[in-house]
């Protein structure tokens, strides 16, 4: 998986989760959290959609990494 | 069907048998006694008379309603103690006053409207059959509470004699009302301020269906006025020519200051109480005597005897009464209803802004 | 139509979900509801045959319209405790301004849909759930020409009452019903099979009408107030002037709520993924559009000026080491799949579930003068909706599920809740709430109670804080408890037992 | 005349000055009743006018209320302007029959043509323990006439001015002079006159209850809401003056701005006067009303004689401030 493949994804599965925001607009270097008021929950879902989506394991120590566009796209490309 | 009884004696003798031919008045000694007046008399009663009988006609028909008490039979008493009374004097009557109303010269299409309740009626169509009043003619009504006019005809007669003026009130009611309180307290509150008043006591012997023995104590009525110390006597009330005399020389005394005076005019009615009732309480016997002496029959038979009435002028004034009426009924049939609007007029004087 | 909410004077049916001859069961969802608040699946509460669709998709209809008849093969025994769990409802109900609203008196109060607000629980709507929701759900044979009529006031909506002919009831009741003037055909049985018991009688007689005086009922007209929220303090609890303009002030609450949105612009506006996880077409209603942000942002208020009005609350706080607790989680979902892990929240919940259980005085309802214990733990959660405001359905028999199976219905309720599609008996039963504010950053909340609840628990973030332990200091994840609690019902003490308890409970993880 | 103080006067002595007055004003008025002349008045109100005014226009009548009374309304339809005086309203009750057959109706029943600017004095109500047959309020019942106009002056103002106002009406008059009133004494301007017969006054303005009465009952109504400021209830007295046609205006004026009404009527509860008002504050200022309309009446027994009970049977202070307690909640 590409980083732009990557960060395409992260913002498909964003969208949905939160639908009345777009992830296009957000700096790379936004906390998602934050900047689209994620609960645990949505987080948790967000997490859960991106490992059935790339198929890769996250564990919760991974959790940090997924904290803004770039570094989780760069956490999904890179392995 | 109780048998019917006759009234006792003696109020028998005195109440239920008409007064003795022989005991009526000579014609050539009274006063005004032209034939053109007694004339004026005769068409007078005549009046009275198909008025009411019209009244009948109109009521069953639906036309005019409400209670109706018709004063056929009684008609001289009406007429003649008219004769007595100038335009200033002042009337109060009873509910059964058509008679009086006409006599005292309200216009025969002013009463006939108020029948109708018509605003132009004489009391524009508020009062009806029971109430009648007209203040051009000092007719003080129509008051259907026997009784209730006396205190009234007291109280107008107080005025004039504060004011000073030379008036007679003449005050109508019939022998109910001398059962009444106010009776008494009327004819004492008169007496004891020598107020002038001419009491008119139509004892036509029934108040209602209650024959007058069955409520007084004391049936000679001229008497029991006469206790509280005024001028009171009996006058044949079917007689218009002796009421008239009496009614006279009442009337000539009050009005020169000889305080209240008393007629009682003893008179019958030959129909019921109101319009209708199944008249249980007399017996057909005494009424068809009674109308042996109809006063308008009495007068005009002594007019003939005396040369005064010639052959077609009884049929020429009713055929003019009769014209008069048909007029009368025509023009209150035409008459406006007074609008719902001013339903409540009537009830206070108009303010002054 | 259920009433779904003291609020809601109407719904809009956006989708059934049987058709005539269908056999369905206690419990199934029949029909999908759009309320101001959000849509709604309505259950059955019998079992039987579907006779007929009576409302059509789209029409909005007044609560206590009939939707369906439903020929029941066989009555059901009641839940056990069924009758206990209408009380406080009945109680609640039976205050002025129940029938104020316009709805039949047992669709009574507050509101469920619409209550979602209050920054904490679901609790009154859960209250009056027993009975209204009932209502709502058709069940029996319509008697032909025999409408039952609507307890509303005359000149109002008209409202046919939900549950028509049969009327089942004993003599004794029937009695009653008749001293008390009650129309046995719009009284909504609670007993066995439906059957109309003495309380079902005494509720409906109690919540006929708001006692409130003309000048009352003119100003709460003018200003908007309901006063159905209002509390009375005039004679025999009479609703007067000054209670209109002191709920007025307190922002209080319209009493005519704006039409239903139709459904195809809500659903223009709704979410779409979750409505497509359901297997159901997108055409329910869903949250997020003004008028029904409004109309639930006005629901928050009045109730939440209700709660803070009639209240007396107290509070307590605690601040509770969580690091044995974080410890736990870390180590138990280091093992599982995402699907599978736990948030904090969870042992949160669970530990608020089984405090609630130890210390039953916090668990339940305040009613007319007395606290009236909830039948189980129902515990409510205030989920914030995106786009504004707030939501609180309950977690039935929370004290029952085990952390696994009280995350899977956190995850369940927060999904459906957000693609609004909750059911109606969340909406209505909860019988204490909890808000956790700790997502958004804040360290603690001190809460307002959802009346007729009688407590509120908030939890804030989880922190890292210095931390003595046994004269040692160090650093320790933690997190401030807050408990809002209505005095008339404990007092401080108790409430620190309940926090203590939630304590103790976070510092043994593995028992929970 | 001298009041009971210096620069005193008292409520008999102001009656006494307005009918002087009207009699040096219009040769048409004089007064008529028992006991009026000789005697001085039952309760000492034309007490000297005999001597004044001479027989003719002060006339001692003979105990006939009906004669006495239809004989005023006759001299009213004559062109005079009487004053009759009846004892007490109960006897009033014996000419009844004139009252309501005679005044209220001649006016209508003539089509306008007969109208009775007559005036009737009477005494009314309890204090005096003078028992079953000399006690009663009775105003209310007339109030119940139409063509009549009813006054209750509670006021030395209203007992000096309200009777020339009274003679001067084209319709019948009748006023209500509570007994208990007589020996009031007060200042009055000397200039004071007439004033009108129209309208309700506000006798002590407040905000929080409409304390809503007339004549003998208004000193208990302002006493009761002296005894209110001081549990900071502020209420507004009333005085409705004219009983009929009532003043609804101000009335209602002032319930819409309290809110609640408490009326103070020493009839009896059934059928009173207070029931009317009741009604009218529910008709009119309904959706203005922020509790029942509460209602201090006589207790409906005969007038007992002795004081205990009789006090017991009248509306109180302590009543009316318990009604007006009630009425703020």
């Amino acid at each position: 998986m590409t980083p732009e493949q990557a960060r395409q994804m992260i913002k498909d599965i964003l969208r949905e989760i939160a639908p009345d925001c777009d992830p296009d607009t957000l700096p790379g270097d936004a906390d998602l959290r934050d900047s689209l008021e994620l609960d645990s929950l949505d987080f948790l879902n967000f997490v859960e959609e991106l490992a059935q989506r790339s198929g890769r394991r996250i564990d919760e120590d991974d959790y940090p990494k997924l904290a803004t566009l770039a570094s989780g796209a760069a956490f999904l490309a890179g392995s | 069907m109780s048998p019917r009884r006759r009234p006792a004696a003696p109020a028998a003798r005195q109440a239920a048998s008409p007064p003795a031919a022989a005991r009526q008045p000579v014609m050539h000694n009274e006063p005004g006694g032209s034939a053109a007046h007694r004339t004026d008399l005769l068409r007078q009663m005549l009046l009275i008379r198909r008025f009411e009988e019209k009244c009948v006609e109109l009521y069953s028909a639906g036309e005019i309603h409400g209670f109706v008490h018709l004063y056929i039979g009684e008609e001289a008493v009406a007429v003649g103690v008219n004769q007595a009374l100038t335009p200033d004097d002042a009337i109060v009557s009873t509910y059964r006053e058509h008679g009086h109303a006409l006599a005292r010269g309200i216009p025969m299409t002013a009463v006939m409207a108020e029948m109708y309740g018509r605003t132009t009626g004489c009391s524009g169509g508020r009062g009806g059959s029971m109430h009648l009043f007209d203040a051009q003619t000092r007719f003080y009504g129509g008051n259907a509470i026997v009784g209730g006019g006396l205190p009234l005809a007291v109280g107008i007669a107080l005025t004039d004699r504060m004011r000073g003026r030379s008036r007679v009130t003449a005050c109508f009611f019939g022998d109910g009302a001398v059962a009444e309180g106010e009776f008494h307290e009327c004819l004492n509150l008169a007496t004891l301020w020598q107020l002038p008043v001419l009491f008119c006591c139509e004892n036509n012997l029934y108040a209602m269906g209650t024959a007058l023995a069955r409520a007084q104590a004391q049936t000679d009525l001229a008497v029991r006025a006469a206790s509280y110390g005024m001028p009171a006597w009996a006058v044949d009330g079917m007689d218009v020519l002796a009421v008239e005399q009496a009614a006279r020389h009442a009337a000539d005394a009050v009005r020169g200051g000889g305080g209240p005076h008393f007629l009682e005019l003893r008179t019958y009615r030959f129909r019921a109480h109101s319009m209708y009732d199944p008249d249980r309480y007399r017996d057909k016997a005494e009424v068809e005597e009674w109308k042996r002496r109809d006063p308008i029959d009495a007068l005009a038979a002594r007019m003939r005897e005396a040369g005064e009435l010639a052959g077609d002028t009884l049929a020429a004034i009713d055929a003019d009464l009769t014209g008069e009426l048909t007029d009368a009924i025509d023009k209150a049939r035409g008459g406006p209803l007074e609008p719902v609007s001013d339903l409540t007029r009537f009830v206070y004087s108009p303010r002054q802004p | 139509m259920p009433a779904l909410g003291a609020d809601m004077e109407q719904g809009t049916l956006v989708e059934w979900l049987v058709k005539p001859g269908d056999q369905i069961h206690k419990g199934d969802i029949i029909a999908v509801v759009d309320t101001d608040k959000s849509a709604i699946e309505v259950e059955s509460f019998h079992t039987g045959t579907v006779e007929a669709l009576i409302t059509p998709v789209g029409e909005t209809v007044p609560v206590g319209t009939v939707l369906a008849t439903i020929t029941e093969t066989e009555a059901e025994p009641a839940r056990p405790g069924a009758a206990e769990a209408g009380r406080p409802g009945a109680v609640e109900a039976g205050r002025p301004g129940a029938v104020e609203a316009g709805v039949p008196a047992a669709m009574g109060a507050p509101a469920a849909a619409a209550a979602g607000p209050a920054a904490m629980g679901a609790g009154p709507a859960a209250v009056e759930a027993g009975r209204p929701a009932a209502a709502g759900a058709p069940k029996g044979k319509r008697a032909p020409g025999k409408r039952a009529p609507g307890r509303a006031r005359p000149g109002r909506t008209p409202a046919p009452a939900g549950p028509a002919a049969p009327v089942h009831s004993t003599p004794l009741v029937r009695h009653e019903a008749g001293q008390l003037g009650v129309d046995l055909a719009a009284v909504h049985g609670t007993g066995r099979g439906g059957t109309i018991t003495r309380a079902d009688v005494e509720y409906a007689a109690a919540s006929r009408r708001v006692r409130a005086t003309p000048l009352a009922r003119r100003l709460a007209a003018e200003l908007g107030v309901d006063l159905g929220t209002v509390t009375g303090t005039g004679t025999g609890g009479a609703v007067r002037e000054a209670d209109v303009r002191r709920a007025a002030a307190a922002g209080a609450p319209a009493a005519q709520q704006p039409p239903a949105q139709p459904p195809a612009a809500a659903a223009a506006a709704g979410q779409a993924p979750h409505a497509g996880e359901a297997g159901r077409p997108a055409t329910a209603g869903r949250a997020g559009t003004a008028g029904r942000a409004e109309s639930m942002r006005q629901a928050i208020a009045r109730l939440m000026a209700r709660s803070k009005r009639e209240i007396p609350h107290y509070y307590v706080t605690n601040t509770v080491d969580m690091g044995t607790a974080m410890s736990w989680l870390r180590e138990r979902n280091r093992r599982l799949e995402v699907s599978q892990r736990l948030v904090p929240a969870a042992l949160l919940l669970r530990a608020t579930a089984l405090a609630a259980r130890q210390v039953p005085e916090l668990n339940g309802y305040w009613g007319e003068d007395h606290f009236v214990p909830g039948p189980a733990v129902h515990l409510g959660v205030a989920i914030s909706l995106r786009g504004g405001g707030l939501i609180t359905p309950a977690i039935h028999h929370a004290d029952d599920l085990a952390p696994g199976e009280l995350m899977a219905k956190l995850r369940d309720l927060v999904n459906r809740a957000r693609a609004g599609r909750l059911r109606s008996s969340e909406m209505t039963d909860a019988t204490i709430t909890v808000t956790n504010l700790g997502d958004q950053g804040v360290e603690s909340v001190t809460g307002v109670i959802y009346p007729p609840q009688v407590a509120l628990v908030g939890f804030g973030k989880i922190v890292e804080r210095p931390w003595a332990v046994n004269g040692l200091l160090g650093i320790r994840p933690v997190v401030v408890t807050t408990l809002a609690a209505d005095h008339r019902a404990t007092d401080g003490y108790t409430g620190g037992r309940f926090l203590t308890a939630i304590a103790q409970l976070l510092q043994r993880p593995e028992e929970l | 005349m001298t009041g009971s103080g210096p620069g005193k006067t008292t409520y008999r002595e102001a009656m006494r000055a307005a009918i002087r007055e009207a009699m040096l004003a219009d040769e048409r008025v004089f007064l008529m009743g028992e006991d009026v002349g000789r005697y001085g008045g039952c309760f000492a109100v034309s007490l000297g006018l005999l001597e004044e005014f001479g027989p003719e226009r002060i006339r001692d009548t003979p105990l006939s209320e009906s004669a006495f009374v239809g004989a005023g309304i006759g001299a009213a339809i004559g062109g005079m302007r009487p004053i009759v005086e009846i004892m007490t309203v109960n006897f009033s009750l014996l000419a009844l029959d004139q009252i309501m057959n005679n005044a209220a109706t001649l006016l209508h029943m003539s089509g306008g043509q007969f109208s009775v600017p007559l005036v009737i004095r009477m005494t009314t109500g309890a204090g005096r323990q003078v028992a079953a047959q000399h006690s009663h309020s009775l105003e209310g019942w007339y109030t119940h006439i139409p063509g009549l106009r009813i006054v209750a002056p509670a006021t030395l103002e209203d007992a000096r001015g309200m009777l020339w106002t009274a003679l001067a009406d084209p319709d019948p008059v009748l006023i209500f002079e509570h007994g208990s009133l007589y020996n009031m004494a007060g200042v009055l301007a000397p200039d004071a006159g007439a004033v009108d017969i129209d309208s309700a006054v506000i006798r002590r303005p407040g905000t929080d209850v409409t304390l809503i009465t007339y004549g003998g009952t208004l000193g208990k109504a302002l006493d009761a809401a002296e005894a209110l400021a001081g549990e900071q209830i502020q209420a507004e007295v009333i005085d409705l003056r004219t009983l009929r046609p009532l003043d609804d205006e101000t009335v209602m004026a002032s319930v819409r701005r309290t809110h609640r009404a408490v009326i103070v009527d020493e009839g009896w509860r059934s059928g009173s006067l207070a029931a009317e008002v009741s009604a009218r504050i529910m008709e009119q200022a309904f959706y203005d009303l922020d509790a029942p309309v509460e209602r201090v009446c006589s207790a409906e027994v005969p007038m007992p004689y002795p004081r205990h009970l009789e006090e017991a049977a009248l509306p109180q202070v302590p009543a009316i401030v318990e009604a007006a307690r009630q009425a703020v909640g």
